[in-house]
């Protein structure tokens, strides 16, 4: 019984962790840009669901489109400026550190505007839960999984069957043939850039229902981004999944097993262990790389 | 130090007087800069050692302070199990040397299977290997983490803490800067740099990378562990994170892209930037510090994509500097710059 | 034409009889990669409804040339006009957009996609929208092979039939020009025949044709002119029968 | 000088050239205010990171207590002399060698009085220079014993040090009827709470009280599930929790969330801010806590008068929501104050002194150090402070206490 109540919850942890990895995914996949200001969209769409629902009474999940609206244009704004000079005077690589530059001056920026006390969103479901059996499940958490779901899906549906996922993929795989076949690669690298912020943006509504934040745990969800795609695999919302569902049973299992202290350690130790038995991670790349 | 490479004569009589003018600062600067030396002679020296890897073999660490904190912790283990909780005089060499030493042994322990990733994928494997020593130390009591751990004063004689770890931290980086710039002239650095450019060719060509990066991925973990367990000195008293600092992989890199990545001035040059913009010229904000500091961080990048070396080789009209700006995804970049293989 | 007291133009008049509206015009490209010049000044033209080969060793700046008309490098120096206007420093989905589709060399299909899937992108393109299902048919009809394998993903084609998936996908694109760098490379001798008689058909179907070709005696056969460019440099131009019995062309690309 | 100075420029690297230059640059305010007959403190708090609003707290505390003695009490009258108060801090980041830098700066600078930052990574480094140039530090934020029990003579805390603060909690868990029986632990991996919990085991046990677990939890934590179903599992009476805000709330809210009830929950740090109050709503009710400070206290003095007229003048003053830290932080000002009156000097030596002789009453109570600097654990020991229907209720010790303790409290789904 607690192994199944242990799968359980890290089940419904991890499928908060796919959401909150898959932009970065897809960014990393499609640009080759390791998004250092990842954990900054996501905490900024937890901010804006915190507006939204302290200012207008609006509940944070029902908030989702319009924080996607907002991040998508942040996103696409900051990758067709900042992020496209830095590739093209440097390199690929020196978008790590104009992203992590970047994200220094929006945590601080962060921090003035909503001080860096911690925050959560409460709507009334946050304090229901449901039993089965000797079984916990809180409907929050559940709330935030099935979103996480249903985003992941209309992602998925989204690459695979539009003409405009189909250009990504495009990009994705042969920048160059790309854009001989007439798409617009800077465009397309700007929109799937908004597409990754939007998601990410997403994924802060959902995490501000479910656990307290504030500027300073931006870091946390971007190393959880990593650990994620290197387990499930590069650019594809079906390895954010994957790697989420795992990275979240992983952690309750150390967490009862071992112990709650070492939960970052275990993950952490699989993320490297991964890499050396599979670095593609379990997916793959969905464009087909490696990197 | 630039013309290191160039005009060995030139740079000696310079790094002397510099070493000599150096020697001397103590007894002139207030404390307060002398503080500020050794936190960029401590960063300078963490850089060129992140470039031994990093910027000659193209190898990307992202999880450097590993080292730094296995530095430390041994260092004070080795103080509190072994030597009765002293440490001072030879024995901080006792014990910083073990530190080094420490540091090296796991780095020969995770090379073989860590360098065989590449480019990205290696950044984020050690990225990974900090984070677990990070978690281990604080969550395993025998470390002692989470409580923290005390180191004594590294010396008895009648002289300032921050004097003292300035001439120790000089050393060392004047030591590391020697290495990295004997290593760069060496074979082995050639060897090194044709696997930055590219691994496959040069293994082809019969160097031999796998021990080639073995040996840089030591070397470079035995100096971040020296200079880790003489930084847990200089607190006295540290705890995980004080050590196990996420900040000071990136700053490692960060100095060596501001400088010139590749470089042996190039890092030096970025730490004395930072150090000093971050401490003395933004120090005293309450608030507005970090804002400040990403701002200069995006705009060098702008500016100076191939960092201030190259900007000042490009100003100068010279040749552009030796190493091209390299990057673990070189391959990728071709493809991106829609450059042709041709 | 803008421009005609080229080197390469003087040696050899080009044909005068056949009063041609010139479609494109390179005139004085130059490109280098890091600081060394891969090409120098080039000036070629096409005409509407030509076959114009571009022939050279290998290094020669063949790729980088008609990689600047199509828009896939920015020229350090020189001018692009296509159809009268000037389009120099277009990117290339723009070039795409005007008309002129290169079909790069290396076969650069998009592997994890399937071949319908390749064709789709292609197909995008605003000016040849409208024509989609038109197009598909057409582009099947000429490569049946795709038709069988059109869910199959690209990367698991012969090296052939990537080839081919690569010249489908610009001809999705309605173009005017079809700029085809290498097509014959790595081919099969049978499948070289085939590829040289299918751009004869796709120029009878009204599309100029840029070919850029180490197979000289073949792309001669079906140019109606041809440039020599050797060390980034057009060095002989002519029509494709006088080139072929040109004592240089014979001696450096014909083997004769 | 002035030839070193130019040999110096041209021939060292940028690092140099810097630090000479900076020297010469026109020194910072506090030379200036000095000169103003203003005494400044100097200090460090992070601005971010998980100590981040208590040290914002304590930050308005220190302008809250200058602000009154500035602009109502027209400064401070010592010897012959009045003075201005004025505060100076920088944000440590939460970075030893950051805060080590820039405290010397301070020192340099000649300011003479700090006052402490959070954690004891942060203040074990920086005391120790402050302790070196002879110059006091009276801190709120860290109350890891090795703050206290290494001889130190310049450090002060208004707090007993982290394993004394449990006396007061256990008397209180003692007095409660039914009896607690079983007790369970959960802590952050670090030495401020790492010190407080063990400090805490040890005063329950010898209450006769047993701890049945002591579960470790690691700095960053977005999930405790599992933790709670443990203690589903094998409930305590009491559930004590020596977290930081964040942690105290992510606890609390899954506890609701998956109805993980004990007879009382006990958390250390959180359920005194605003944000906990937010998070939680009407399920913050029956959660206690330990206070430094309340402004039902009866407390009383001289500067601010009441603890009530404390909670008053601040409320007027400031938009930021009021906690202990506040009266913490105005308290450690308070002490410098009267130290330096008891002393009739500011040289930080004599302050020193008066520091470790001071005993004087103000509205945050009886303010006495021990031998070894920190709060008198009798006098300056924590109050247990209960929410009831949304207010801040003084329980325990009985002289203090408004109200009686809710024990048990009723279960999550009856506090809705």
């Amino acid at each position: 019984m607690v192994a199944l109540q242990t799968l359980i919850d890290g089940l419904i942890l991890g499928g908060v962790f796919s959401l909150a990895a898959v932009g970065f995914s897809l960014i990393f996949g499609v640009l080759g840009i390791v998004n250092l200001t990842h954990g900054i969209f996501v905490v900024a769409g937890a901010y804006i669901a915190l507006l939204l629902w302290s200012g207008l009474g609006l509940d944070p999940l029902v908030g989702i489109p319009v924080i996607m609206v907002v991040l998508f244009a942040t996103g696409y704004v900051y990758q067709r400026t900042i992020i496209q000079w830095a590739t093209e005077r440097a390199t690929v690589v020196a978008s790590l550190l104009v992203t992590f530059g970047v994200a220094l001056v929006m945590r601080n920026i962060l921090q003035l505007i909503f001080s860096s006390d911690i925050r959560s969103i409460s709507p009334s479901y946050s304090f229901v839960s449901f039993s089965l059996g000797d079984l916990r499940i809180d409907a929050v958490r559940v709330a935030g999984l099935t979103t996480s779901l249903v985003l992941l899906t209309v992602l998925t549906l989204f690459l695979s069957r539009t003409s405009f996922g189909r250009m990504i993929r495009a990009t994705a795989q042969q920048p160059l043939a790309a854009g001989l076949s007439g798409i617009n690669v800077p465009h397309v690298y700007g929109l799937t850039f908004a597409l990754g912020a939007a998601f990410a943006g997403a994924s802060g509504a959902v995490i501000g229902i479910v656990a307290p934040f504030s500027p300073a745990t931006e870091a946390i969800w971007t190393l959880n981004a990593f650990v994620v795609v290197v387990l499930g695999g590069v650019g594809s919302p079906a390895g954010a999944l994957l790697g989420g569902l795992l990275l979240g049973v992983i952690n309750t299992m150390t967490a009862q097993y071992i112990g709650p202290s070492f939960t970052n350690a275990t993950m952490f130790l699989v993320l490297v262990l991964m890499l050396l038995v599979r670095p593609q991670g379990l997916m793959g790349n969905a464009f087909g790389e490696s990197r | 130090m630039r013309p290191l490479s160039l005009k060995p004569l030139l740079a000696l009589v310079v790094g002397v007087a510099a070493v000599a003018v150096f020697t001397g600062l103590p007894a002139i600067l207030p404390p307060f800069y002398i503080r500020v030396l050794q936190v960029f002679f401590f960063s300078a020296g963490l850089a060129l050692s992140w470039g031994l890897l990093g910027g000659f073999a193209g190898y990307w660490s992202f999880g450097h302070t590993a080292f730094i904190g296995i530095g430390g912790f041994t260092a004070a283990l080795v103080s509190s199990h072994l030597l009765g909780g002293g440490g001072t005089g030879w024995g901080m060499v006792v014990t910083v040397g073990a530190g080094g030493l420490v540091a090296a042994l796991f780095a020969l322990v995770l090379a073989y299977p860590l360098l065989r990733l590449r480019g990205i994928y290696f950044a984020i494997a050690m990225l990974g290997v900090g984070e677990v020593f990070s978690e281990l130390s604080s969550s395993i009591d025998w470390i002692g983490g989470g409580l923290g751990l005390t180191l004594p004063a590294g010396t008895d004689l009648d002289i300032a803490p921050e004097v003292f770890y300035y001439y120790v931290f000089l050393v060392l980086m004047v030591a590391i800067l020697l290495i990295s710039a004997a290593t760069k002239l060496s074979r082995f650095g050639y060897g090194l740099m044709s696997i930055r450019e590219d691994e496959d060719t040069a293994r082809m060509l019969g160097v031999p990378t796998e021990r080639y990066k073995i040996q840089a991925f030591v070397l470079s973990a035995f100096l971040v562990g020296t200079l880790g367990a003489v930084y847990a000195y200089s607190l006295g008293y540290f705890s995980t994170p004080s050590l196990f600092r996420v900040d000071f992989s990136l700053n490692m890199i960060v100095h060596n892209m501001i400088g010139g990545i590749g470089t042996i001035a190039g890092p030096v040059i970025g730490a004395a930037i930072m150090v000093f913009l971050t401490n003395v010229v933004l120090g005293s904000f309450l608030s507005v510090h970090l804002l400040l500091t990403g701002a200069l961080v995006v705009l060098i990048v702008l500016l100076a994509p191939t960092g201030l070396l190259g900007l000042a080789a490009r100003l100068w009209q010279r040749d552009p500097p030796e190493e091209e700006p390299t990057s673990p995804t070189r391959e990728r970049e071709r493809r991106l710059t829609n450059e042709p293989a041709e | 034409m803008q421009c005609d007291d080229h080197d390469g133009e003087l040696l050899i008049k080009t044909r005068a009889s056949k009063p041609l509206a010139a479609l494109l015009g390179a005139h004085g490209l130059r490109y280098a990669y890091r600081g060394i010049q891969a090409v120098h000044d080039v000036s070629i033209t096409v005409g509407e409804g030509e076959i114009v080969a571009l022939l050279g060793a290998n290094g020669a700046g063949k790729s980088t040339t008609v990689k600047m008309i199509a828009g896939a490098l920015r020229p350090a120096a020189g001018a692009v006009s296509w159809a009268g206007k000037n389009v120099t420093g277009f990117p290339s989905y723009a070039m795409v957009q005007e008309g002129v589709t290169l079909v790069p060399e290396g076969r650069l299909v998009f592997q994890h996609m399937t071949v319908e899937e390749n064709l789709q992108v292609g197909g995008h393109v605003r000016r040849a929208r409208a024509e989609f299902a038109v197009n598909f048919e057409r582009v099947l009809e000429v490569f049946p092979r795709l038709a069988e394998r059109r869910r199959q993903n690209a990367g698991s084609l012969s090296g052939g039939e990537q080839q081919m998936v690569a010249i489908a996908r610009g001809m999705m694109s309605s173009p005017r020009l079809m700029i085809l760098d290498e097509p014959s490379l790595g081919l099969s001798p049978l499948l070289v025949q085939h590829m040289f008689e299918l751009i004869r058909r796709l120029n009878q179907q009204g599309i100029s044709i840029l070919l850029v070709e180490q197979n000289a005696q073949q792309s001669l056969r079906i140019a109606d002119r041809a440039y020599v460019l050797e060390k980034g440099r057009v060095v002989l131009a002519g029509t494709g029968q006088e080139m072929l019995v040109n004592p240089f062309v014979k001696q450096a690309f014909l083997g004769l | 000088m002035a030839i070193t100075r130019r040999q110096v420029l041209r021939t060292t690297g940028s690092g140099l050239i810097a630090a000479a230059a900076a020297r010469y640059l026109p020194a910072g305010s506090a030379h200036a205010q000095a000169g103003a007959k203003t005494l400044v403190f100097g200090g460090s708090i992070p601005m971010s990171g998980a100590s981040a609003e208590t040290g914002q707290n304590v930050l308005f505390g220190y302008r809250a207590a200058i602000k009154k003695i500035n602009e109502d009490l027209g400064g401070v009258k010592i010897g012959n002399e009045t003075y201005k108060l004025d505060v100076k801090m920088f944000d440590d980041a939460s970075d030893p060698s950051r805060a080590t830098t820039l405290i010397q700066r301070q020192v340099d600078e000649g300011i003479n009085y700090f006052l402490g930052s959070f954690g004891s990574n942060i203040v074990l480094p920086s005391c120790a220079i402050t302790e070196r140039a002879r110059r006091p530090m009276v801190q709120a934020g860290a109350g890891s014993d090795l703050v206290f029990t290494q001889k130190r003579k310049y450090v002060f805390g208004v707090f007993p040090r982290a394993s004394l603060q449990f006396e007061t909690s256990a008397d209180f868990l003692k007095s409660l009827t039914p009896a607690v029986k079983r007790v369970a632990f959960i802590y952050t991996n670090d030495a401020f709470s790492k010190f407080q919990a063990e400090g805490g085991k040890k005063a329950l046990e010898d209450k006769g009280m047993s701890v049945a677990d002591m579960i470790q939890l690691p700095a960053q934590v977005s999930d405790v599930s599992t933790v709670l179903s443990s203690i589903r599992a094998n409930p305590p009476d009491v559930l004590i929790c020596c977290v930081h805000d964040d942690a105290a709330i992510l606890i609390a809210r899954q506890m609701v969330s998956t109805g993980t009830n004990v007879n009382l929950l006990y958390q250390t740090l959180g359920p005194q801010t605003e944000a906990y109050r937010q998070a939680l709503g009407n399920y913050a009710n029956g959660v206690v806590t330990q206070a430094y400070w309340s402004e039902g206290a009866a407390f009383k003095g001289s500067y601010f008068g009441t603890a009530k007229d404390f909670a008053d003048y601040y409320r007027k003053n400031f938009d930021r929501p009021l906690t202990y830290h506040m009266a913490s932080g105005a308290a450690c000002i308070l002490a410098y104050v009267e130290a330096m009156k008891n002393a009739g000097s500011i040289a930080p030596e004599d302050v020193r002194d008066a520091l470790a002789k001071l005993d004087f009453k103000c509205f945050y109570g009886h303010i006495r150090f021990t031998a070894d600097g920190d709060g008198d654990p009798k006098l300056l020991g924590p109050l247990i402070v209960q929410n009831q229907s949304g207010k801040v209720e003084v329980v325990f010790p009985e002289e203090a206490a408004a109200a009686k303790a809710v024990y048990p409290v009723p279960s999550w789904k009856d506090r809705a």
